[in-house]
């Protein structure tokens, strides 16, 4: 078993016809993904990399029976496609556009949680189940399957713990990047009660960066509800305070949000944070 | 992006805030004329993006014109915090029966705004918050619903005001909402907002933070920018679409993607060394985007050994490779770099760079503690080349 | 509250809808001098709250002013279902290709307003929903997003609308949908809007319903009231806060509460009677307003008996006989009065009411009965009064 | 038992100083329903009628433990006054105030079925059941306890029902006013679920007006799964079409909602309508 997608999800692409759309699309489809249909209004009847594209999220899902929606359309126009989305009963939404508004977003996230929708992202890499289905970004030449769940708030910082895993033998069951905005459709609670009931998964990674404090709730939680093994990394020990470090949400803002106070009380949970990345790699091969 | 107080005001003022009369003055002599056309005792208050600008002499109160033009004479041209002050705000100095503080923050754990108040203003915020969190008052703001009127005469009951001051109360959270969703903005405070002995509220410090995300959407602010003050590194950087931030390190930096970055960074101080910058070329950058980054960070004087780490995505490694050989056949950097490609095209990528003059490594440890390793020779070769 | 054509298309104007241009006239003349200025053909149309203008003449085209004229002149002043022509709109005509419904409306079983469209325009969208509601197509809008593009979008193909149209019909619904919100509309709708050879839009015929509740905060819409046209009754009615509608029956009803009101003029009718009006004094009416209700309905010259029927809640009873009084001493009414008085202080209303004379009942039914019996007595001698 | 409130529930009232707050507090208290606390902004630590009177709701429910309000302010006020009992976690809101927007209420609606809290009314007469409670401005020296579960868009049509129920001796278990404008909280088919899951309810009155489509949705739910008798009342056989008759809601639009569809409704889900107002209290006699 795997979190959030398998071999079976079917798997729906917003903005499609665009360049990044297209690109990963084949991505997709090259990695088994079922990519049943896309989307982009007004180009309906159309295909790409023999994926048919449809008007509207609605056809779509009714066509082709899809009920996950990944979506790559420009920022100004993502909150539409994601209200289109809930609205047309897709369960599970990824989303990988940067640049959405913050007022937007908090606009968006109480909408899908009204409607019960899970949204992954946006600003994020999107997940992936080795061997089964990826929906999003993840390279998938550099993952294997195996029991360690990942999940984190970075993109090519991912990458690298997981190419570590895999260059040392340690496959994931699924890897799951939630996003560097302020905002998220999922945050690392969310992501670890799925790894936490998924038995597959034996061991977790968690990867943090700076601002907010989703990674000091995620230690709460750790502590109470999370039996299996957690090993951590958090980036930006070394960001001053007040800038914004690319991610719109990795900024040290007055004085809160610091790397210090996360790996301070990740560490105050029993998780282990390592110093780089390829230790993380060492220390799951030696809790697993 | 951080707004100047007299921006902040100025949009502020449009909607119905009670700011103080005052005009912005880049010379002494402006900042007299404008405490002639108040007429009344003046502020005379440096414009700069950082705190603490009163305890260095940023803020001076004015009797009279000659006066004013006194304090903008000296504070114009004076440095806080290394930023230079270029203007001043000489504004209507309020009278102070007792000062809050009032503002409108994302709170990212709620996902929603709130507004925040407390019966301690015109101190550092967070300080309060740290110190003793039980002063700050705080709701949260529905989306869909905006803020209420009740919400806010809960802060106004929770931090002991009473009477006719709450209805002037709701109005000013009522303005400061509204300017916060209109301008797309991640932050708008008043600190302190003071009440006078009149009883009417003076909004006496003012700031806005914009969401850059919005900047779209928001052409009325168009001319806003250019006002900041930022590292005319981090400027030029903004303008080609790089996410750059200056540090106080030797190291040069230049990573694809922003967690890798700040990852980069952290294992470059592990292993004893300094990163002078955070550079982020973004997913998927061209060989010439790659070469911009590089004349950037090579641009910087005190660089003295450049860290590139790629983990290539969607950033292809051969186009990286091209970026890098364009970059320095045509600047020939003085400095050592080692250079870390791992990913798609990888092996391309390597090839391309195999005849340039290259450190390479094949991890990030490797590569970070090469680049501190050769950093240190420099500089320490250096030291013994110009004693 | 129902408004005209041209102050729906005045309004629709406001928020970029398409149009035609035109002008109201309220003379032959002014009628003339608007087709001059429009220089185009023209179309007359009838300023009248009711449907089937066009089947009525109410609707002419025009191709010259001279023509204008004429028709204005063979318009005004005639009777459309009892409505008097005061007023018609000269607008530029359009050339149809083809006809769409386009509405936006309440939708109650799902609490949310709707937009509906349909590809047969021009015709009565009622008599499509109930012959072939395939046909029509509709959105509900969720209120905190409000109609989003992707919604107007489904439509759109719903009724068959391909390539550049779509994006002009976007820009309708979103007009509409403004529109809708921001007069506090029930229902708001251009029917036809036509699409011309060119490929243009055009909203031939609007239509808005306004929510009274909502007047209090509309004052921009405050000069609209008036130009409704309603029975004197009525009007006069509305002006003392009661709720008066006019039936074409000969028993006058005076009774609190809608519902109650209703069901006493089922009574009425059950027992072979014709009410005259539906009127709701209200909850807790006092005396003075039942004595206005009283003297309203004893204007109407066809009522030849009053059935008033009360239940005290709020309202009490002997506030109630108070008004009846008042209003009986001062007209003298020449119609037998039927009242039946349940509820608080309904002994004490009883009591004042025991020297005037009227006739009393103890339930509804019996009442309502009374009341029919009287009103045929009265009917029926008259008749043989005058022969 | 009854439905919705009893002689435990705990109320409050949001404009307790305002003429009718305060006329209804007596009459309320008289009935001994519990009314524990007042709202009015401003009016915090005065008292009416005994009854504490507190600034906002979330100091009077923190203070009394209120978890039903009634709500008497003015239409300009009232949306306000939902949403803040809402948040303060008011789990049944009763809302007399007539002359609401109609798009104020849609929203309220959408909000308050986010927040899961049931909503009675507005411009209704609230509810009462006999004996027991009673939350609104239905007079109590009308009504009887008993069997018969009561449900109207009406007010003084209701009285006049239960007067006559009450006058053949039949009692009421809880009667409920729906309200009379066109985006109500509950509908018929809420009420009537709450009736048939209520053993102490053996029969139920249903009394509807034109406009709308209640009571043609109340006669399917009727059809198909109420299985106590229920006998109607439909006001308006005699009204005209395109005429508001007093209640916002009561309007028979494009020939739609109108009585004879409603009854004809009803009918074939064998809900026997009565012709008028006593015939419902003798039919129901018949049937109980």
């Amino acid at each position: 078993m795997s979190i959030l997608i398998d071999a079976d999800s079917r798997v729906l692409v917003q903005g499609i016809t665009g360049r990044e759309g297209a690109f990963h699309t084949r991505q997709m489809l090259d990695y088994r993904t079922r990519v049943v249909a896309g989307v982009t209004p007004g180009r309906g009847g159309e295909s790409v990399e023999g994926v048919p594209v449809f008007d509207t999220v609605r056809q779509a899902v009714a066509a082709t029976g899809a009920h996950v929606s990944v979506i790559y359309v420009p920022a100004p126009f993502a909150p539409d496609a994601l209200y289109e989305a809930a609205d047309a009963g897709v369960g599970l939404i990824v989303c990988i556009t940067e640049g959405i508004p913050i007022l937007d977003m908090i606009r968006v996230r109480a909408y899908l949680d009204q409607r019960g929708v899970r949204l992954i992202g946006p600003n994020c890499p999107g997940l992936i189940s080795p061997g089964r289905s990826k929906v999003g970004i993840i390279p998938g030449n550099i993952c294997a399957p195996g029991p360690v769940g990942l999940v984190s708030r970075s993109g090519t910082l991912t990458y690298e713990v997981v190419y570590e895993l895999t260059r040392v033998g340690i496959g994931q069951s699924t890897v799951v990047g939630i996003g560097g905005d302020p905002i998220l459709g999922s945050d690392f609670i969310d992501i670890l009660k799925l790894f936490e009931a998924d038995p597959e998964t034996r061991a977790v990674v968690l990867i943090g960066e700076i601002g907010g404090n989703d990674e000091e709730r995620a230690a709460e939680f750790i502590a109470a509800q999370v039996s299996k093994p957690v090993v951590a990394f958090v980036a930006g020990r070394s960001a001053p305070a007040g800038k914004r470090m690319g991610h719109a949400g990795a900024i040290i803002s007055g004085g809160s949000g610091t790397a210090a106070e996360k790996i301070a009380a990740l560490e105050r949970a029993g998780v282990p944070v390592a110093r780089h990345p390829a230790e993380v790699a060492e220390w799951v091969g030696e809790s697993t | 992006m951080n707004l100047q107080e007299y921006q902040a005001r100025d949009i502020f003022a449009r909607y119905g805030l009670p700011v103080p009369r005052g005009e912005v003055a880049s010379t002494p002599a402006e900042a007299r004329a404008v405490a002639e056309r108040l007429g009344t005792r003046v502020v005379v208050k440096a414009q700069v993006l950082v705190g603490g600008r009163g305890k260095a002499g940023g803020v001076r109160l004015a009797d009279t014109p000659q006066a004013a033009e006194e304090a903008a004479r000296a504070i114009l041209g004076m440095h806080i915090k290394g930023l230079k002050v270029r203007k001043v705000l000489v504004a209507e100095a309020a009278e102070i029966a007792s000062e809050i503080y009032l503002g409108l923050v994302i709170d990212r754990a709620a996902r929603r705004a709130a507004l925040m108040a407390s019966a301690e203003g015109g101190v550092d915020i967070e300080e309060v918050a740290r110190r003793s969190p039980e002063k700050i008052v705080k709701v949260n703001i529905h989306p869909f619903l905006g803020l209420r009127d009740y919400q806010a005469r809960e802060l106004a009951w929770g931090i002991g005001l009473e009477g006719e001051i709450i209805k002037d109360f709701l109005r000013v959270a009522d303005g400061l909402y509204r300017a916060f969703i209109e301008v797309d903005a991640s932050l708008a405070e008043i600190n302190p907002l003071v009440n006078t002995p009149q009883g009417r509220f003076v909004a006496v410090d003012t700031k806005i933070v914009l969401d850059d995300n919005a900047r779209f959407r928001r052409p009325q602010l168009a001319d806003l920018s250019g006002e900041v003050e930022e590292n005319p590194r981090e400027a030029e950087a903004r303008q080609h679409g790089l996410s750059y931030v200056a540090l106080g390190g030797d190291i040069g930096c230049l990573v694809n993607g922003a967690g890798l970055a700040m990852a980069s960074m952290d294992v470059i101080k592990l292993y004893g060394g300094e990163p002078a910058n955070f550079l982020d070329v973004g997913g998927g950058a061209g060989a010439d985007k790659v070469a911009t980054a590089l004349r950037l960070i090579l641009s910087d004087e005190r660089v003295s050994a450049v860290l590139i780490n790629i983990f290539g995505g969607i950033t292809r490694c051969d186009e990286v490779a091209r970026g890098i050989l364009e970059a320095t056949e045509e600047i020939r950097p003085r400095v050592p770099m080692v250079t870390r490609l791992v990913g798609t095209n990888e092996e391309e990528g390597r090839r391309i760079l195999a005849d340039a003059d290259l450190i390479t490594a094949a991890s990030l440890a490797e590569a970070a503690q090469k680049a501190v390793q050769l950093a240190r020779q420099r500089t320490s070769s250096n030291r013994e080349e110009s004693p």
